[in-house]
């Protein structure tokens, strides 16, 4: 028996590692360490990777699209990072080295098929991600953040490795068709395939968020650099759940009584603890850090209903909107950052007034997110992850959900208020900004412009995404 | 042999290793535990591997793996614990979160 | 100076095209159906008349009556600020009137009644600054309101029964499920004729203009009810149950209504007590049976009432008040009024030769034919309301004598006829009074007895008048008219005065409770939330491992 | 044509929204007004008879989820859609005033544009989108341009009204997901079947927004606090949504499984009519007044959807367009006397308002004695046939629950007519007492005011206008509603 | 009992007990020593169940670089103040409960999943045959480790430096 290395399937992640370390690279002997550097190259590295994607894949591969989404969702991290001060306090080399680092883990993460990739990956995806938290120079906030991302990645890590031994010894192999077979095939008590199951999956959730492993969030999204914590709420958070999703949808079909509803508790907890979590924020980041964890809960409730109509296609399809609202709302707070110092709500007043370019599109992707018209993508989108969920017949979580979207609104919307209110006093107006700062800008514009044209004409991307 | 004594062992291992991380006041410590952890992990793996006799040794290369993981955990564990030594001045896990 | 003409024409116009209708089917008794506009399955409501010599009569009573009104106004409040929509509103209630009568669908009917209520709503109000107005019109109007749901739901009977709303193919169709429509009915029809025990808004209803009693609450609306039994005698007909409750209504009504009158200070009050009392005479005369008796006194009442009230409005304009007090002795200053109020005392009394005295003759006829056993009513009930009758009779011509003596004789006071504008219309109405007597049947020995009975108590209160030279009477619980008033003044506001702040207090403090506890329950979570979020790794890693041993159990006992 | 009409005001709103600065109010109200005029004009010519569907547009929306942009005019939507319109060219109307802000004119534009849709849909994602996209509209109505004194209270006001509603819509929302998944379809005409669950969380949704008691405490709060414009469109509009909402969908569309459903709403809206009478009889704020007695005009439409008859469809209608035009009036009138006084307290506003402002007063008493349902005009002849509807009984209830419902009905006419007494004697009537503020009708309220009470006066002399819509011989309401099926 | 199941129950006494004073130990570097001791033991484990390849790279890694590394790093951190009891935190009763649950649960799920079994002895770990996988069905996973350790290197190296920068 043999698992050769399919390297269509890695192509673009190994691209995107070299492009790391060619990042890395350029920046060590770049006279003047800049963004060109290391950026540059990254984007090349990603745009590559993109192509490479395109050549390999079927359009309609699963794998394909949420490779598609880490590898969009990096290109605008990465192009949105301009606006960090690199000069001051980020090494810009090593900052993409890591960013890009991490972004081949979270391919590799969703191209993988045995549980060794997998858990290898899921570190390659982690450990980078953990030392960007940190990177922030001469900041003691993001310093313990990236402890408390850190001890909390590791126990989850033991976890789950803890999982997938029992899961080795239940099934014989770590590859997830052979899972599969053994067992369909095996005569184990059923509790001990229950806890072998619950022990991988439950470890994977650490990276989407869920409920219980929403703990370090609020913490790590506040105290690292908004666009790092942009990062880890799009793109990390969607490798881990394409993880999750062709984990259980490959190698865990057979004990799917032991899992579903155990994912549809945690799903019904994870948006309902986010919402709530999120109703108090007086801080646009902390807000948006609940708000993440309230969608994994959406992100994840259709993986209870896996095997019904639309199981698979409904998450990624909310996956896909809800990496690019996050995106955009996370660089235009990356924006203000830079800007204004800070993104608590009496910093935000007024945006839409005094700074109609950041402020709409902010406001438009937080509706994105809180699914009300006009952005009606994210409305069908919420509609799109129900479907499964009650044709799987979880009509409760359903109901859960949709109340969720009303809990949900009452923030987001508070912050929309803030940002179309009347400012206080003097309107800030912005000097003009350098040029990193308006690529940041025009990353946002372009990302919101896009969720305008799919809430015009939503087919483009249910149609498109497999 | 029967297989129940390495997997028992490793039961217990896991346990005492939870209690390291959630008890144990210094940093560094905690992350001893996670060690533990990962060993008891390893020696599932390790035992179930010897028990199938896997042709692909699934088991033992898993086993490699998360020990070179574990090194690069601990590798960059120490550093951040370091470094918040030097920001803080302790690696108390109930004063690294205070504000002062 | 304002312009007062167009109402009159406007009035006048509306009394000659009705008159001009109405007085060709005098004779017709079958009929006369026209349908204007056929109504849609669904709704089943199609604009059709009906007009037969029962119709015919009661519309030129009540655009007579509504007629000489609208003149007798111009000087009675021709002045007023608000006279423009005072007259239209009449107007408007003619037509109601008008609409009620020719009606031959429910619908119709049931849309000129409540108008007619509202006419009288904002009549009886029309002086809102004082709050007797205020209150007699809203008591009118909800009494009478309230009682129309009778109606409403009548109606919602008849068209599930009949599968039809057309009057004339439901009389058609025979007596079905009677008894249900005909006590419907009777509710609608007891508060708009103010009768027992609906009726104490009618004397409530004084403060509204002396013209407006006269035709609304004299003549026309409180008759309608009337006019709507007799219209559909032969469903009551078809139910023993609603005409033996119509008889009882009737008699302790007519009792109570004449007693009241009897103890009255107020002359207006006193008139108003009449008016009920009358009525429940002609309930009594349909509960027996006869239609025509029961219509002849409807008219015959609404002219000589119509008189008496404009009569006691001209006495108004002179001395200021409807008090009886303020009153006395004007006989001699006002001898149109005199002479024409003692024809209307006169036919109140039922005195020979008065239309008065013929049309409760019919009605007395009627009721002791009831005893007989010829009509619906049970025996010996037909012979309670007959006798009940009589004393009615007796009190009547003793209260009426009263009214007459107090009002007009004793100290001379000096005071100014009415205008002419005023006399005008009283006169006429006396002139009816007398004219409708002629070619009216009469039987003789019924006559003879309540000519006796007539005779004895204008003789009983001549004789007091003569032995102690005051008719005050002394009887506080007839002042107080039984405190029949408390259930509608006091009770029923106070029970859904208390029930609406229970209501408010439950809405805010109960019913608010399940948002305003959830907004809470979500408030103190988040905060919990906030405050689980301590920065401290250690507390993190605990939730999770707990977390997880939680998930695997549950797991676990799960499979 | 009715894609037209439902992008012009939509257009013109957002555009007033976006040039707010730009455009004088009186301009802006009158761009409004001919937005509206433009809709309802296209709307009424549209129509091509109660068979079939009139202007139907049906296009490819979202393929995956097979959902069409797919709108037209049926029997049932038409009589809302002319209300709806009608209601929003006269708010625009009303704002014709110089100091009126632009936005407030876009926002009227908006919310009334996808009301409209709402009607209009004929797709259940589509008829959704355009559901939710009014609501924050009204939001910012009511928070931003609501009670100028209550600068907390108006915004609590909103978000309440918001969370309220959004709970509702979103219950709905898990009732369309799970019809659209057991008929595989998302046309309405193409739903074959549904479940009781469908139905009851669909009529849970469209309880809240109706309101029923216990769902109504939202609204005394939301209309005490909103805009006059705000209050018109909640009322005439947005309550309208609910009704129309368990009408099309629930009782035309999962015709079967709302008959389970039926005797309970029916029960809550029986509830309401007298729960709210009595309420109102304790108000003293005339806009919580009519917010109350909404809320029982609303139970008579509930009950008589609950019937499942055509008796009861044709009262469900006519109820719901006359209240909109009755309780529209009421709301402008009170606008116009908060706007004079301040205030909508009855007692702040003091008494003999028939002098004081003779033709406020009059315009007051005529929607008033509207209200309460006086034979003759517009609001009788909703709460006739929805009595009527109950005596009839219908599919679903039993005849003593029927009728038991049908007694306290009754006795909430009769309350109604007691508060409504009540308060034409708290303001109209009474010794008065001028005060500065006292100023008639001015002209744009003379011609809103002389419109709705035309329009009411009509439809109560003329009922056969809409209830004529179900008349026709081959309705017939056991399980197809052949009137409106293409 | 055989040789190799009392040589295998030793090891795993000594790895329990020398992990539970590791766990417990006021002293610092003495909990890093037990912790040597138990991870030596798990190594003996491993060469009882015939892993001598994985026994080997455990020595090596962990007895060789990790632990020297940790004591290093208690050195760096150590704090002047500190008591020797104030070594457990207030968590100990929630962590010791989670311990034993966590410890009490795997071993039922292990005895109800694998009681009776044996492990038959044949020799599995062999450099060569370990090599041989490694190199042939699991050095896609091996790549992508060796992009772990760099980045976690960098990433260390990066850190650390951000913080000598304060």
């Amino acid at each position: 028996m043999n698992i050769p290395i399919d390297w269509t399937v890695v192509g673009p992640a190994v691209i995107v590692a070299g492009g790391a370390l060619i990042a890395l690279l350029v920046d060590a002997f770049y006279p003047r360490r800049t963004w060109l550097g290391s950026g540059l190259p990254s984007t090349i590295a990603l745009g590559l990777a993109g192509l490479e994607l395109l050549r390999t894949h079927e359009p309609n591969d699963y794998v394909f699209a949420l490779s598609f989404i880490v590898l969009a969702g990096t290109l605008f991290v990465v192009v949105a990072s301009n606006v960090m001060n690199f000069e001051n306090a980020m090494p810009p080399g090593e900052y993409h080295f890591l960013l890009l680092s991490s972004a081949a883990g979270a391919l590799m993460m969703v191209a993988a098929h045995d549980l060794v990739t997998l858990i290898v990956a899921f570190e390659l995806l982690s450990l980078p991600s953990i030392a960007l938290v940190g990177l922030r120079q001469g900041d003691r906030v993001a310093i313990r953040s990236a402890w408390t991302f850190f001890l909390a990645s590791v126990v989850s890590t033991a976890i789950t490795l803890m999982g997938i031994s029992l899961l080795y010894g239940v099934t014989g192999t770590l590859d997830y068709a052979g899972m599969n077979h053994a067992l369909r095939t095996t005569d184990l008590p059923d509790s001990v395939v229950a806890v072998a199951v619950v022990l991988t999956v439950v470890g994977l959730l650490f990276k989407l968020g869920a409920v219980p492993f929403h703990v370090w969030i609020p913490d790590t999204y506040s105290g690292s650099s908004v666009m790092v914590a942009g990062y880890l709420s799009a793109v990390s958070k969607a490798a881990a759940l394409g993880a999750v999703l062709i984990l259980l949808a490959t190698a865990l079909p057979p004990a799917r009584d032991t899992w579903q509803p155990l994912v549809a508790i945690v799903a019904a907890l994870t948006m309902t603890i986010g919402n709530l979590g999120a109703l108090r924020q007086r801080d646009a980041i902390g807000l948006l850090a609940w708000s993440s964890i309230a969608q994994a809960g959406f992100l994840l409730a259709p993986a209870a209903a896996l095997f019904a109509t639309d199981g698979r296609r409904a998450p990624v399809q909310y996956l896909a909107i809800y990496v690019l609202a996050n995106l955009v709302a996370f660089a235009a707070l990356a924006v203000i950052v830079r800007l204004r110092g800070s993104t608590t709500f009496e910093d935000l007043t007024g945006l839409a007034r005094t700074d109609p370019w950041m402020g709409i599109p902010l406001g438009f992707a937080l509706l994105t997110l809180a699914g009300f018209p006009p952005a009606v993508i994210g409305l069908v989108t919420k509609y799109v992850v129900l479907r499964p969920v009650i044709d799987g017949g979880h009509t409760w979580l359903a109901v859960v959900m949709a109340l969720n979207v009303m809990l949900g609104l009452a923030y987001y919307l508070r912050l929309i208020v803030v940002l179309v209110d009347r400012a206080d006093g003097e309107p800030y107006v912005s000097p003009s900004p350098p040029l990193s700062v308006r690529l940041a800008k025009a990353m946002v514009i372009v990302g919101a412009l896009g969720l305008v044209v799919l809430s015009a004409w939503p087919d483009l991307l249910l149609s498109n995404l497999p | 042999m029967p297989l129940l004594y390495p997997l028992v062992l490793a039961a217990a291992l896991f346990g005492i290793g939870l209690y390291g991380v959630l008890a144990r006041r210094n940093a560094v410590l905690m992350l001893l535990g996670v060690e533990l952890m990962l060993n008891a992990a390893n020696l599932n793996l390790v035992a179930f591997d010897a028990w199938f006799g896997d042709k692909m040794h699934s088991g033992q290369v898993l086993t490699l793996f998360t020990i070179a993981l574990a090194a690069a955990e601990i590798g960059l564990g120490l550093a951040i614990i370091l470094t918040l030594f030097r920001a803080l001045r302790t690696v108390d896990v109930d004063q690294v979160g205070v504000d002062r | 100076m304002r312009r007062h003409w167009p109402y009159v024409a406007l009035t006048a116009v509306l009394s000659v095209a009705a008159a001009a209708w109405a007085i060709p089917q005098l004779d017709d008794d079958h009929g006369t159906t026209h349908v204007w506009v056929r109504g849609d399955a669904l709704l089943g409501v199609s604009l059709a008349t009906h007009v037969d010599g029962l119709a015919a009569q009661v519309m030129l009573l009540a655009v007579g009556v509504g007629l000489l009104v609208q003149i007798y106004s111009t000087a009675y409040l021709g002045h007023h600020p608000r006279y423009r929509s005072y007259a239209l509103i009449i107007v408007l209630f003619l037509i109601a009137m008008l609409t009620v009568v020719v009606a031959d669908d429910f619908f119709v009917l049931l849309v000129g009644w409540e108008v007619m209520g509202l006419c009288s709503y904002l009549l009886i109000g029309h002086e809102w600054q004082t709050t007797e107005a205020r209150s007699g019109a809203a008591k009118a109007f909800l009494m009478t309101r309230i009682a129309d749901l009778g109606l409403l739901v009548g109606i919602l009977v008849i068209g599930q029964t009949y599968g039809t709303y057309r009057i004339s193919e439901v009389l058609a169709a025979g007596p079905k499920n009677s008894t249900a429509i005909a006590l419907l009915l009777l509710i609608a029809v007891v508060g708009k004729s103010a009768q027992f025990p609906l009726h104490t808004w009618l004397p409530d209803a004084m403060p509204g203009p002396t013209p407006i009693t006269a035709l609304i609450h004299a003549a026309t609306m409180v008759a309608a009810g009337v006019y709507l039994i007799a219209r559909l005698l032969p469903i009551f007909e078809a139910s023993e149950l609603a005409m033996t409750l119509l008889a009882i209504i009737a008699a302790i009504t007519m009792l109570l209504g004449a007693l009241f009158a009897l103890a009255q200070t107020d002359l207006k009050r006193a008139l108003a007590w009449s008016t009920v009392s009358q009525l429940a005479f002609m309930f009594a005369a349909l509960a027996a049976g006869d239609r025509d008796a029961a219509t002849n006194h409807l008219l015959s009442h609404g002219a000589f009432k119509a008189l008496l009230f404009l009569g006691c409005g001209c006495l108004m304009h002179a001395v200021g008040s409807s008090s009886l007090s303020a009153m006395g002795g004007l006989r001699r200053s006002m001898p149109v009024t005199f002479g024409a109020m003692t024809i209307g005392f006169a036919a109140l009394a039922g005195v020979v030769p008065t239309a008065g005295f013929f049309s409760k003759d019919g009605v007395l006829e009627a009721l002791h034919h009831a005893a007989d056993g010829s009509g619906v009513l049970p025996d010996v009930l037909g012979e309670i309301v007959f006798y009940v009758a009589l004393a009615t009779s007796l009190v009547t011509a003793a209260y009426a004598t009263r009214l007459w003596l107090v009002a007009f004789f004793g100290d001379a006071k000096e005071h100014d006829e009415a205008p002419q504008a005023m006399i005008g219309p009283v006169v006429a109405l006396a002139a009816a009074s007398l004219v409708l007597s002629i070619g009216q049947p009469f039987h003789f020995g019924i006559g003879l007895l309540s000519t006796i009975i007539a005779a004895a108590g204008i003789g009983m209160v001549v004789w007091a008048w003569r032995a102690q030279g005051n008719l005050d009477i002394d009887a506080p619980l007839l002042a107080r008219e039984l405190d029949l008033d408390a259930p509608y003044a006091r009770w029923l506001p106070a029970l859904v005065g208390s029930a609406a702040r229970l209501v408010v207090a439950v809405d805010r403090d109960g019913v608010d409770v399940y948002p305003r506890s959830s907004a809470t329950i979500a408030q103190f979570a988040s905060r919990g939330l906030d405050l689980l979020q301590s920065r401290n790794v250690q507390r993190y890693a605990t939730v999770i491992a707990a977390g997880v041993a939680l998930l695997t159990a549950a797991a676990v006992i799960w499979t | 044509m009715i894609v037209t009409a439902l992008i012009v005001p939509f257009v013109i709103g957002s555009l007033l929204m976006l040039f707010r600065g730009d455009v004088p109010g009186r301009l802006a109200a009158l761009l409004g007004a001919a937005a509206m005029a433009t809709s309802l004009v296209l709307f009424a010519m549209v129509w091509d008879g109660p068979n079939g569907v009139s202007g139907e547009v049906d296009t490819s929306w979202i393929e995956p989820l097979r959902a069409h942009f797919h709108i037209g005019v049926t029997a049932l939507s038409w009589p809302f859609l002319l209300m709806t319109a009608f209601l929003g060219l006269l708010c625009c109307i009303w704002l014709v005033a110089d100091d009126t802000s632009p936005a407030v004119v876009g926002l009227v534009l908006v919310i009334s544009a996808s009301s409209l849709g709402v009607f209009a849909s004929l797709d259940l994602l589509l008829l959704f989108v355009f559901f939710e996209l009014a609501l924050i509209p009204m939001w910012f109505l009511i928070a931003w341009w609501g009670a100028p004194d209550d600068p907390d209270g108006r915004r609590r006001a909103a978000t309440r009204f918001l969370l309220f509603t959004v709970s509702g819509s979103a219950l709905v929302l898990v009732g369309i997901v799970i019809v659209a998944v057991q008929s595989k379809s998302l046309q309405i005409f193409e739903v074959t079947s549904g479940s009781v669950v469908a139905a009851s969380l669909i009529a849970l949704g469209f309880a809240v927004k109706t309101p029923l008691v216990p769902l109504h405490t939202w609204l005394p709060d939301a209309h005490s606090k909103a805009p006059t414009v705000g209050s018109v469109l909640l009322a005439g509009v947005f309550l309208k949504l609910g009704t129309y909402g368990l009408l099309f969908l629930d009782s035309f569309m999962l015709h079967d499984p709302f008959g389970k459903v039926a005797p309970y709403l029916a029960v809550a809206g029986v509830v309401g009519i007298v729960w709210s009478a009595l309420a109102c009889y304790a108000q003293d704020d005339l806009k919580r007044l009519i917010a109350y007695s909404s809320i029982g005009h609303m139970g008579f439409v509930v009950l008589a959807i609950s019937t499942q008859s055509v008796v009861g469809v044709a009262a469900a209608v006519f109820g719901s367009v006359v209240h909109g035009l009755i309780t529209g009036l009421l709301f402008f009138l009170s606008g116009s006397l908060k706007e004079r006084f301040g205030t909508a307290s009855m007692a702040a506003i003091g008494r003999g308002l028939y002098t004081r402002t003779p033709w406020l007063a009059v315009a007051f008493v005529f929607a008033a004695v509207a209200s309460l349902g006086l034979p003759g005009l517009a609001g009788f002849w909703g709460e006739l046939l929805s009595l009527r509807s109950a005596y009839e009984v219908g599919d679903v209830l039993t005849k003593s629950g029927a009728w038991t419902l049908l007694g306290f009905a009754v006795l909430g006419i009769a309350l109604t007519t007691a508060y409504f007494v009540r308060a034409i004697r708290l303001i109209a009537q009474g010794e008065p007492v001028p005060r500065d503020e006292d100023r008639d009708l001015g002209g744009h309220e003379v011609v809103v005011s002389v419109a709705l009470a035309a329009s009411i006066l009509v439809l109560g002399l003329a009922p056969g206008l809409i209830v004529g819509l179900y008349d026709h011989p081959t309705v017939t309401y056991h399980g197809s509603y052949s009137a409106v099926t293409p | 009992m055989n040789v190799t199941e009392a040589v295998f129950l030793l090891f795993a006494i000594v790895a329990v007990v020398s992990a539970l004073l590791a766990m417990t130990s006021h002293q610092l570097v003495h909990s890093a020593l037990w912790l040597v001791v138990t991870l030596g033991s798990v190594a003996g484990c491993f060469v009882v169940m015939t892993a001598e390849f994985v026994a080997w790279v455990q020595v090596l890694v962990y007895v060789g670089s990790v632990v020297v590394l940790v004591i290093f790093a208690l050195m760096m951190t150590r704090q002047p103040a500190a008591g020797p009891s104030a070594e457990v935190t207030g968590n100990r009763w929630a962590a010791g409960a989670l311990g034993i649950v966590a410890a009490v649960g795997l071993g039922a799920t292990v005895t109800a999943g694998f009681r009776g079994e044996r492990i038959k002895g044949q020799r599995i770990g062999t450099a060569r045959s370990i090599g041989d996988a490694l190199f042939h069905d699991w050095v896609l996973g091996f790549e992508i480790l060796s992009v772990v350790l760099l980045a976690a290197l960098i990433g260390a190296i990066v850190i650390s430096r951000s913080g000598s920068e304060h």
